[in-house]
């Protein structure tokens, strides 16, 4: 397989997803796998307080963002997702890129750049 | 003085006292789970301050004789309101009246959070409540159960349909105009319906305390009130599903809970007035007129009443006090009047005097106030503080923590 | 008529009252989160419709004199249904009287519930109670309070061991066969076992206005019921966690929950004609029982009682009507009989006729019932939207949202 | 006898039973999610176990005649204690008046979990409790309500300042500091806020029963108390909120939850013999000195009173007893004394040694206990399973579980 | 180290991971991470309704299991996982293939397919 | 980009974290992701119980903490978490080493070892 699979990980606030979700289904990513996880990086923390008692928190919550892509351009969701997320405040977040051997679709058995392929079931 | 009275009225108190915590559950059950504790903080906080006030200076500006419009300054500091039965009942203790009418002052109060949820600052809805306790629920109070103009007009509204839902809701209504619509208000989801669902059964619980207490005696009228409070609830659950499952297909425990309130706000007006049979039909146009204000007028007029103060309170209360006046009967209740229905037209038309009265003093006052603490401090949380959450930035704690 | 019974009665009234919600909250918890609003649904529901239908026609069928199998027509619509006080007491309004049976009525629908929990239709489950609570519930509790055979007979019952818990029991059991197993059934956990805590507490606190406030007068039996019922609810917690304890090695807090329950549900139908020292008996065995029921004789027999209705109603009633039998004595209540170890056989026969003729009798109608809904609709949903969850499927809703 | 008291005890002593699953909810809520079943058991099986272990002999060690320190045998098993009004009161039954005290020897201990939460071992606490319950809550109660040396001495506590608030925090002090630190205490924060709302909402609720029920008769005394409750509630929200807002600048709803609760406590020994205006400051001092308790004492003297069982009973109940010494007045309650500001010192000076005398005995006594018990199970769990958390290695099940 | 050291990564919905967890046991697999997400891909969405206002829900729960592999065959894995989550409809999901370069076992301090290896302890 | 870019996947157990995030900003670890997860590997289950009835629990509560590096020396990362994580007991956890394409920075919009750099905002 000549083609390049490549993962995008954008690790973010959880505000604006929605926008960027509509923005994704536009250029065409067929599909994006999200979770909530917490992060600590330059943002500073906040504190809480329980009777009295104060408590430092350095971990914010955070959006994981993975979205798998093969023909869509890398650099499209990039920029869309810097476009989408940046506010110029700490906790914009980072946005990491992986290369993948393989993807499989499950239901249809496809391999590479076909099993990324939203074909009308 | 009756002991079992005063018994009854004691237990009558006590069941409209957990209606307030009820509702801070019921509410904090609907918002987004970053504001679940200022939701409840801002229906909890009036337990403290309004208490205090009533018994300062609330009950007596509500009660006291004083004149048409609002009462007088004599029971200040609880003056001469002792252990001797008051002017309010012969059987029941002054000072036990005056707690059992102290959880109704609260309680409206901690209703109209709803309207104004996951977007006001604490502080100035604080403030807020105090000047609204004074100016909006005392007057309305004395107007209609502490012989102010209304009682003297002969309007009915037997446990607090305009006194407690009416206000409250229009309250709540014009605040979250001026508040505007919250950030994200499309993706907002109730985060703990159970929580909501334990909320409003405490609430229904306590209504009949406010309603069946509203006789102040354990006599036939309050029996006849118990039996319409509870057709009414349950009616308005009926009335409510069906027009959702018409409507949407789907009955939904948000909806029936909903339409229990919207049964008993509706029948709280005219709970001691009319038969039965005429409380099951307030109750489940109760149920249905409220889910068309929430689910059609609402997004229609485009004003984000968050938690539907209005869309309950307002219009269950709007419908109660209209049906009082088609449905009362001095059949049920000689201390009534007859309603359209029993062939007197005079009723309705004092219902709709009251219920107008009372929207257009609420709505302006409100505005108000609303302008006056606006000087004081900003109304609402900034941009940052909404995303964040309200729990975190106004208060400090998170509701919810992973065992990590 | 006695105002302080009068109000004692509207205090057990509310009591009983709030129990089914407790019910709702109680089964919710011990749900996966995905149908935790569908079961609370289920037990909510009844307080809907059959209030409405109790007051409609239910309390006449049930109460009204009729014949020895069911009662008449004369009471429907609460026709002669008023303040006056009825034949089933001189001193409090009959409208109270018919109001706490109300919850009598829809609490023993709410428990049902308890069987079908995770895979029933909500139409169908609701179309069933309604046909049950007139077929099933009210000729029970004709028979039994109403005047009916077994009150002839002379069977005792004093708080609805057979009207309330071996109905609702065994009903449970067979809807329970009748669906199947849950899909996924062997990886269920309570979702959220505080909330199933909180539903026991407001069950247990119920309780006291249950069995009390069936002596319909704050007397001597009644204080001695109160006694009776908090002993035996403790030691039905004692009872379940000693044997737990002994073949698990672990007390649980749902265990102690369960254990409590059991208590309450043996000593339901004795607890006005038993001893205090009987009554610890009665309930630590009931825990004991209960536990043996749901821990082995329910996987033996392999039926999917979900959230054990047959498993704590049912055979803690059972065993209830049977120490009633045995431990009652006259020395406790001259309304009631002596039992086996107060040296007459007869009681505990009369228990055994009454404890059989309720299991067939139910358990025939439910069935016919659940086939007769069957025709209508299919009682159990799809397997997609079982796995998907009833909340969404059926409702259209979601218990819990993160605040995305 | 009295219909109407007995109605009024029977609600009071309910009231007071739905406070004991308040505290289980209050305290599992601040745990973390991994111990809060443990936690409400703890909370939760006094329920059983006192109840059981109170008609059998503690009612009879607390309240039978015996001598100036104890009570004795002569009411074990219920021998005596029946329909008949007792001593304590001439118009509710004997039976009720020991029920309600039951409810009060169950709270006791209830609250005592607070102080040890998420370490202790659950045997440990139950074998604790029970041997607490008889060797030192029966003699305090016996000392203040049963005719023993306090009584005649002439110290006042109307609700149980002394036998219930100072003496379950002291012994919650006594246990944290032999127990030690909770292992990763310094990341704790409460795990379900809207839990420990709730559970603060029912603690409120029965306290009114706690209160004014202990009166023991619907009259003029059990009127002023039910206003001074009240607003000390209020009062100590305010109070603790205000120092909260001064030092941290939010005001949190935990804080809130904790001010009513210390102005509960603060108001429980004053309630029957202060006037209203005295109570407000009584209750808003409570709210203050009680943040300081928990936020810098605790801290300070670095135990781990892990949910503030003296922070908040302790040092509210202290505070509470002193100031019934200073404003206690017979103008009130002819059946109280006078206070410092209504001129007479003796009192406060009894109240002193009432406060001392109860620590000193508790502390000493729950200290011996501690170490009998130690001899029998170690107290603490080991590490490992406080790592992975009580629930599962103790009662072997989790809270909490995903519909995976 | 000539080992290949793989990451095999399954989205797919929530039902069926017992009987697939039991498989893998079988095969060998020495471990596995799984974690609640939300997926967002050719399945429709569903729609939820509070007081008769309708919110479109397009996040569907998902389940993400991780496994890594070196001596396990990576076609075994994926081959099983086709055979359970298969339903043949639409939100089945995908497998993503991911090369590692190393694994470090904590307890023992062992890397890369030694790390992998379950020994008794 | 001659630069390596590395991400450190650590699945262990929970409650240490506050430890180690401390010594990770000592080194210079400019930020961290973290969420819960499920595990199965080499330590044994436990038994729930509900009504009598028994439930193995073979899935334990696990954090993932991921951390990006560039020129912090992976095996610093790995050498402390080691000490810190390291009980000798099942279930101590285990290192996944993966490398990545690049990553950029959503606020400045740098990209590779330079998005990685906290400079003071
Ligand atoms: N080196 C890293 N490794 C792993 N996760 C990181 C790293 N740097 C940042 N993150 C994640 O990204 C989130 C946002 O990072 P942050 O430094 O606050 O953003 P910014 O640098 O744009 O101000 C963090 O909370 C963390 O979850
Ligand atoms: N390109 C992708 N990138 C990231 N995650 C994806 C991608 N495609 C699918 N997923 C994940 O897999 C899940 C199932 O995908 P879906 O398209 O519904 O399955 P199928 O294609 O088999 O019908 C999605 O909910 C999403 O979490
Ligand atoms: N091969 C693997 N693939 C994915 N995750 C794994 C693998 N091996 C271990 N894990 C994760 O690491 C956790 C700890 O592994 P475990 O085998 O219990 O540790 P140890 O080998 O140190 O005793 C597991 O619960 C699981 O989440």
């Amino acid at each position: 397989m000549g083609e390049v699979l490549t993962k995008i990980e954008i690790i973010t606030k959880t505000d604006k997803f929605d926008a960027f979700k509509q923005e994704m289904a536009k250029i065409g990513v067929s599909g994006i796998t999200v979770s909530n996880v917490l992060g600590t990086g330059l943002q500073k923390g906040y504190v809480e307080t329980y009777r009295g008692v104060k408590r430092e928190i350095t971990l914010h919550d955070r959006l994981k963002i993975e979205i798998v892509v093969c023909e869509v351009p890398v650099a499209d969701v990039v920029s869309i997702a810097s476009k989408i997320f940046k506010t110029g405040k700490p906790g914009d977040g980072k946005i990491f890129i992986y290369e993948l051997g393989n993807v499989i679709n499950i239901r249809t058995g496809s391999e590479g750049h076909a099993a990324l392929k939203n074909e009308p079931v | 003085m009756q002991a079992a009275d005063t018994v009854f009225m004691f237990l009558a108190t006590m069941m409209v006292w957990i209606m307030t915590p009820g509702i801070a559950l019921f509410y904090g059950g609907m918002v987004k789970s970053k504001n679940v504790l200022n939701t409840a903080m801002h229906s909890f906080m009036p337990m403290a301050v309004i208490s205090i006030l009533w018994v300062l200076v609330g009950y007596s500006l509500s009660f006291s004789p004083g004149n048409s419009i609002i009462g007088g300054f004599e029971w200040m500091g609880l003056n001469n309101v002792g252990f001797e039965p008051g002017p309010y009942s012969e059987t029941i203790p002054h000072n036990l009246f005056m707690l059992f009418q102290m959880t109704f002052a609260v309680l409206t109060v901690s209703i109209i959070a709803g309207g104004i949820a996951e977007r006001m600052k604490f502080s100035a809805f604080l403030l807020f409540t105090i000047l609204w306790s004074l100016i909006v629920y005392a007057p309305i109070a004395h107007w209609v159960w502490g012989g102010g103009w209304l009682a003297q007009l002969g309007a009915l509204d037997f446990a607090g349909g305009n006194v407690v839902h009416i206000s409250s809701g229009v309250a709540g209504l014009v605040l979250a105009i001026m508040l505007g619509k919250r950030k994200g208000k499309s993706e907002s989801a109730p985060h703990n319906l159970p929580l909501t669902f334990l909320g409003a059964a405490l609430i229904w619980f306590g209504w009949y305390g406010f309603n069946v207490g509203s006789a102040l005696s354990i006599n036939e009228v309050a029996m006849n009130v118990f039996v319409n409070t509870a057709v009414a609830a349950a009616a308005g659950i009926i009335g409510w599903l069906l027009v959702e499952y018409i409507v949407n297909k789907k009955p939904t425990m948000l909806g029936a809970l909903s339409g229990a309130i919207a049964g008993l706000v509706a029948i709280t007006p005219a709970c001691g007035f009319v038969t039965t049979p005429s409380s099951i039909l307030i109750g489940a146009i109760g149920g249905a007129v409220c889910f068309w204000g929430v689910s059609y007028l609402k997004s229609k007029l485009g004003y984000d009443d968050a938690l539907d103060a209005f869309g309950l309170h307002g219009i269950g209360g709007t419908w109660g006090g209209i049906a009082t006046g088609l449905f009362a009967t001095t059949k049920v209740n000689e201390a009534g009047a007859d309603g359209l229905f029993a062939g007197d037209f005079n009723l309705l038309w004092k219902q709709l005097v009251a219920i107008i009265a009372t929207y257009i003093f609420v709505a302006v006052l409100t505005f108000v106030i609303a302008k006056l603490v606006g000087f004081v401090t900003s109304l609402r949380v900034n941009e940052e503080d909404e995303t964040m959450g309200l729990d975190l930035t106004l208060h400090g704690e998170k509701a919810y923590h992973e065992s990590l």
